[in-house]
């Protein structure tokens, strides 16, 4: 039975040795020379100094594609031309399933035909030295960015390979990603990461790491986003992590957002150890996005407003060609440029906005309420906890296609399109905070005329691919029209 | 509301390894409310589960989802697996088919050649599907019509 | 010596008479003709039932191109494909100078080679019957929109040929368009156009008056324009004008831009006649653009937030290809479906911004300082009051080309992005507003470790167009690096 | 900062019906502030306007600023009234050069071909304008080099 233990040195190095055997590239992994060759690097390409340090928030935008020279050119056009302050990998889903062959095939055929056949970078086949090659390449600080629940390797090679920070977690990456792997499962094999993670930091490269705000990003509640983050940020501060960075998805309500920002900064400078360096990104709105770029680019600069106002250390910017695939490397720059037009444009601006305090306080009481309830579960374990509040339905993500979630909390707009809960399920919390949320969506109901029910969640889901916030009845039938 | 159409069973799912949910949520609770009997089988679903499932309930329909981006790949031999658990459903897929930015037209052409019967991109409102089955299962006019006046 | 009264019935016919014999096309204007094809328009082409019962700000770009079948696909383009609600005809400069052989070469050319040899549409030439064709081929009401001086044949034509909204003023049309023009004749002409509409009005065809509220369209100080706008109000309400759309353009400082769109219609609505109905329009950043599409489009959306809080009745769009020319259809559709999203996403929030009544409450104040001495100056005749503190530099507006004002006004950003007034020259205000901006000036300079001078002007001029709100020093000696 | 530019005169103005009064205030500003001795015409300015002043003042430079679209059409013939007046000296045009989305390197050559010495497109700051005259005008390099060393 996992515990919130750290991983004993001994330990650590029998399971380095054991997943580096999976893929012919882990052989090449030496952690003495590995810290060389981070030493080595510039000051401009140590992530979290660079993060940590900024007056603004940095931009960083998502990108992986299969072959190398590819991906160099793809990031030198996104830092060029995007001004991107932070740059990405983001890996193919083979590598995300551990199937390293089949990503090997995919990377062989894309060497082939010049086509991108993997829907990312394939780190893991490209070893150490591919990933050098990239980092040498470029001069902003890259992250992986993945979606893996069993990312020991990936995190292995990535970080011999140069790479200083690394998204994800147990809870993060496991809900809204992937249907069969357990969350006992995932933890201890993202207690190996972030320990992998809190060696290099001993030794003075400290890996940034990056727990997955958005979850499924679709109409998270931020309470529960907080709270994962919070557990997640605690079980790496445990492993000897030093830097993380809590994550949120915008939900679309400026004031809920910058509430939850605010939430999120100060509820993990309070729950992690005063010896890690807390810090926020806030991701472009995750959901379904319109599917016409000049909409999308409203919704894009409704999050650089969002983010100006609330000024996180980071934001992951959206594309325009969201809706529609993954985006020509043009149109990832200009989300970037966008962003940083609206950001810069009213970032010195005095834009003090009501509500937003008491917001916060909600917020907060509801993580609490959480975050107590995940004690309780665990006796004070904050692993146990959250397997077992998972278990329980204590802990629930919307829309989760997880098996070790209910996914049976759903959640719904309020008349002022903040995100409130609608279907609690066994989610625990106390009875006023669930009477507020009553109230709002009763409220909401009046207005339209209409019961709560799941069709106003199904509105709600598509009303910002339909171009509005809250997803009102438009008179003619739509989705559940028959109920 | 209880349709004749209750007796038609689909069958719902995510293909390969994506775990894209929502769009199926959706389908699950719009098909659901036309009257269908649906078996969701959630994300990450493989070809074997579905030829079990469309055989275990009979499915007059097989509803393939993919939203990542690999469809093509993880839908090589589908239309052989169910060939080979004798499914004799109508083949559907939808969501997002491409990576990158492709044109839709040719998407379409690469799936029909895969054997699927229809094929239908991510702006695809549940109504078309329901509509779409509806015809293809000779679900008769009147009671789609019931389905869709309610509002 | 021309007074605000209303023009005498023969009068104006002596006028119309004379003028209408200007262009061949004059002659076919037939006033009770033009009344009842007015009357045979549908209820959704009365362009101020249409504004004036809107619930949310309706949207309306700027377009025009010289042949008629190019401005009606182009309209319908705007229409259906960017979702206009409010369709404009933009007036080529030739007919602007009211060279109306100059517009007919240029429109011949453009029929001939299939070029847009002008830089809009030509009314005059094309005439009642090809205005009426522009009006029966559109679902949605059309506005007049130019720039012209003397724009009383530009009237008398398109009013007929069934266009229900006209842009511009004696001054607005004058100060910042004209160098030449003297304020008294340009005064003397808008009455005669204002005239014209009141005729129309009493007979039950409201034709709606748009004074041009973004005057330079560069860092124009709340107060003068709102002054502006008044007067204009205040000269068309007295010929019997009854639809009074007030303008205002977006300066970029979001409570500054929310506190003027307030001031607006506050003393819109009392400093004009009851039996006014004033509404209000906001323009979205009508200075300098970036030169980059991307960036264009965080400049537009910020004017969509703005128009989200504001609530103003119209919002007239950019489009992202703004600083480069006129744009593609496409592109100027695009600014219609940015900005549309941006509000309707952000509308329903209550998004309540502290600091507003202040602002509003000083440009309210700054207003009363501006009309109190343009009615001293004309002894309470707001005519004579204007064309005197014109004179005197009492009254006074940014980057004016025209004689007729002294254009020694000096705007410049404080440290939030507010526009205050760097250089009064003559401008009449109270000692104790001046003291406020001079304080936050001071402020600012201290704040960038310079002396506020024209450099400041500069780089705020150009600091939109570079990426930022507030032109703040960069280091390397840019615009008068040398002084 | 007194420079020997103070001697060089260049006339400045913007053509034809046009308006645009912006670029030309900060243009008057910057090229004062680089010691030369600027004749702003302001905006709405005819050709035979701009010959007078060349003449009048003895320029060394005649630039010319367009914006609103109509530059092609308002420079017709600009050369011929130049050169009637026995105007000899270097002739600049720049701001928004053509109507709608054009392509920038045909632009210049239209107006190359009506006779100007250079073009420059709306992105043009201030200061290339100064290099270019300082260059054309043999404006001695240190003296150029004081202008913009100082920030
Ligand atoms: C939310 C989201 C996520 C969430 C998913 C949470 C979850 N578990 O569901 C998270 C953040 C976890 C995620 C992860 C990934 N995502 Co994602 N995601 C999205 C996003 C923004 C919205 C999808 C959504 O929920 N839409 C709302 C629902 C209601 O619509 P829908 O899914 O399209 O379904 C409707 C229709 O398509 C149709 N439909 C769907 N299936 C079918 C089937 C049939 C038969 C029929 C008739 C109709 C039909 O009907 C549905 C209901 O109306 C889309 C982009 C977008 N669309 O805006 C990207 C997108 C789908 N994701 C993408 C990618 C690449 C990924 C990742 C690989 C990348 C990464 N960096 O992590 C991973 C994959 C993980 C995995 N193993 O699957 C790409 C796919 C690229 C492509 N196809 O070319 C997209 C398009 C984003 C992009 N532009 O790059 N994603
Ligand atoms: C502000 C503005 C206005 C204001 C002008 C106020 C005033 N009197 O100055 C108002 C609202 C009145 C206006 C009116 C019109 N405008 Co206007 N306007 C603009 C806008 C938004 C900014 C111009 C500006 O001030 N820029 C800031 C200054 C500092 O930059 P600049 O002017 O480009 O000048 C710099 C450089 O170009 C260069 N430069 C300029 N000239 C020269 C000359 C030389 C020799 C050199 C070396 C360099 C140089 O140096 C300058 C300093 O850095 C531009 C679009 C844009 N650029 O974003 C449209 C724009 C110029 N306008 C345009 C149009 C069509 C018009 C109107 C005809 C349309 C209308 N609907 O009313 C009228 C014309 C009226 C008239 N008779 O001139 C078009 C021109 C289209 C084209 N060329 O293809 C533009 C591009 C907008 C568009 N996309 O449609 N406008």
């Amino acid at each position: 039975m996992i515990r919130d233990e750290r991983i004993p040195s001994d330990e650590l190095r029998r399971i380095d040795d054991e997943i580096r055997s999976g893929w012919s590239t882990g052989g090449d992994v030496d952690f003495e020379e590995a810290i060389r060759y981070h030493e080595s690097l510039p000051a401009s390409k140590r992530f979290a100094d660079v993060l940590e340090s900024a007056d603004k928030p940095l931009l960083q935008p998502r990108a992986g594609v299969p072959r190398l020279d590819d991906q160099i050119e793809l990031l030198e056009y996104l830092q060029d031309d995007g001004k991107a302050d932070l740059l990405p990998t983001t890996i193919d889903s083979y590598t995300r399933d551990n199937e390293y062959g089949k990503a090997q095939e995919g990377l062989e055929k894309a060497r082939e035909t010049g086509e991108d056949t993997l829907n990312g970078f394939p780190a893991v086949n490209h070893g150490i030295e591919g990933c050098r090659e990239l980092i040498d390449a470029l001069d902003a600080p890259i992250e992986v960015r993945h979606g893996t629940p069993d990312a020991r390797l990936l995190a292995a090679i990535t970080f011999a390979g140069g790479f200083q920070s690394f998204e994800g977690g147990p809870i993060s990456y496991n809900i809204p990603y992937t249907k069969r792997h357990g969350l006992e499962e995932t933890i201890e094999k993202w207690q190996f990461v972030d320990r992998l993670a809190g060696a290099y930091t001993e030794r003075g490269v400290r890996i940034n790491r990056e727990p997955f705000g958005p979850l499924t990003g679709t109409l998270v509640p931020p309470s529960i986003a907080i709270a994962i983050m919070i557990v997640e940020g605690q079980l790496a501060a445990t492993q000897g992590v030093r830097s993380i960075t809590l994550g949120y998805g915008q939900v679309g309500n400026v004031v809920q957002d910058v509430a939850a920002l605010n939430a999120l900064q100060k509820l993990g400078d309070e729950y992690l150890p005063d010896e890690v360096c807390v810090t926020t990104v806030f991701h472009e709105w995750m959901g379904g996005f319109p599917p016409d770029e000049a909409r999308a680019n409203g919704v894009i600069s409704l999050g650089g407003m969002t983010a100006a106002i609330a000024q996180p250390d980071k934001v992951i910017t959206k594309s325009p060609q969201e809706f529609q695939g993954v985006p020509t490397k043009e149109a990832n720059a200009a989300g970037l440029r966008t962003t940083r037009q609206v950001i810069d444009m009213a970032i010195e601006q005095n834009i003090d906005i009501d509500g937003i305090a008491e917001e916060q306080d909600l917020i907060e009481r509801e993580t609490r309420c959480l975050m107590d309830t995940i004690f309780a579960h665990g006796d004070g374990d904050v692993v146990r906890g959250t397997i077992e509040a998972f278990d329980s339905g204590a802990l629930d993500v919307p829309f989760a296609p997880s098996d070790s979630a209910k996914g049976a909390v759903l959640p719904a707009r309020d008349d002022d399109g903040r995100v409130r809960i609608f279907e609690w399920a066994d989610l625990e919390m106390d009875d006023d905070i669930k009477e507020i949320h009553k109230a709002r969506l009763s409220q909401r109901a009046d207005t339209e005329g209409r019961e709560e029910s799941f069709r106003m969640v199904a509105d709600d889901v598509d009303a910002i691919s339909d171009g509005k916030l809250i997803g009102r009845p438009q008179g003619k039938g739509g989705v559940g029209s028959a109920d | 509301m209880v349709l004749d159409t209750m007796s038609r069973t689909v069958v719902l799912g995510v293909i390969g390894s994506d775990a894209h949910v929502v769009g199926i949520t959706i389908l699950e609770q719009a098909l659901s409310a036309a009257g269908f009997d649906v078996v969701n089988l959630g994300v990450q679903t493989s070809q074997e589960e579905f030829a079990e499932a469309a055989v275990a309930h009979s499915a007059e329909a097989v509803l393939v989802s993919s939203l990542y981006g690999h469809a093509e790949q993880d839908c090589q031999g589908f239309h052989e697996v169910l060939e080979e658990a004798d499914v004799d459903a109508m083949t559907y897929i939808g969501g997002n088919l491409a990576v990158g930015q492709d044109d839709f037209e040719q998407t379409r052409e690469t799936f029909e050649e895969l054997g699927f019967d229809r094929v239908f991109d991510s702006e695809t409102d549940p109504e078309e599907a329901i509509a779409a089955l509806e015809r293809d299962l000779h679900v008769t006019t009147s009671e789609s019509e019931q389905v869709t006046v309610t509002s």
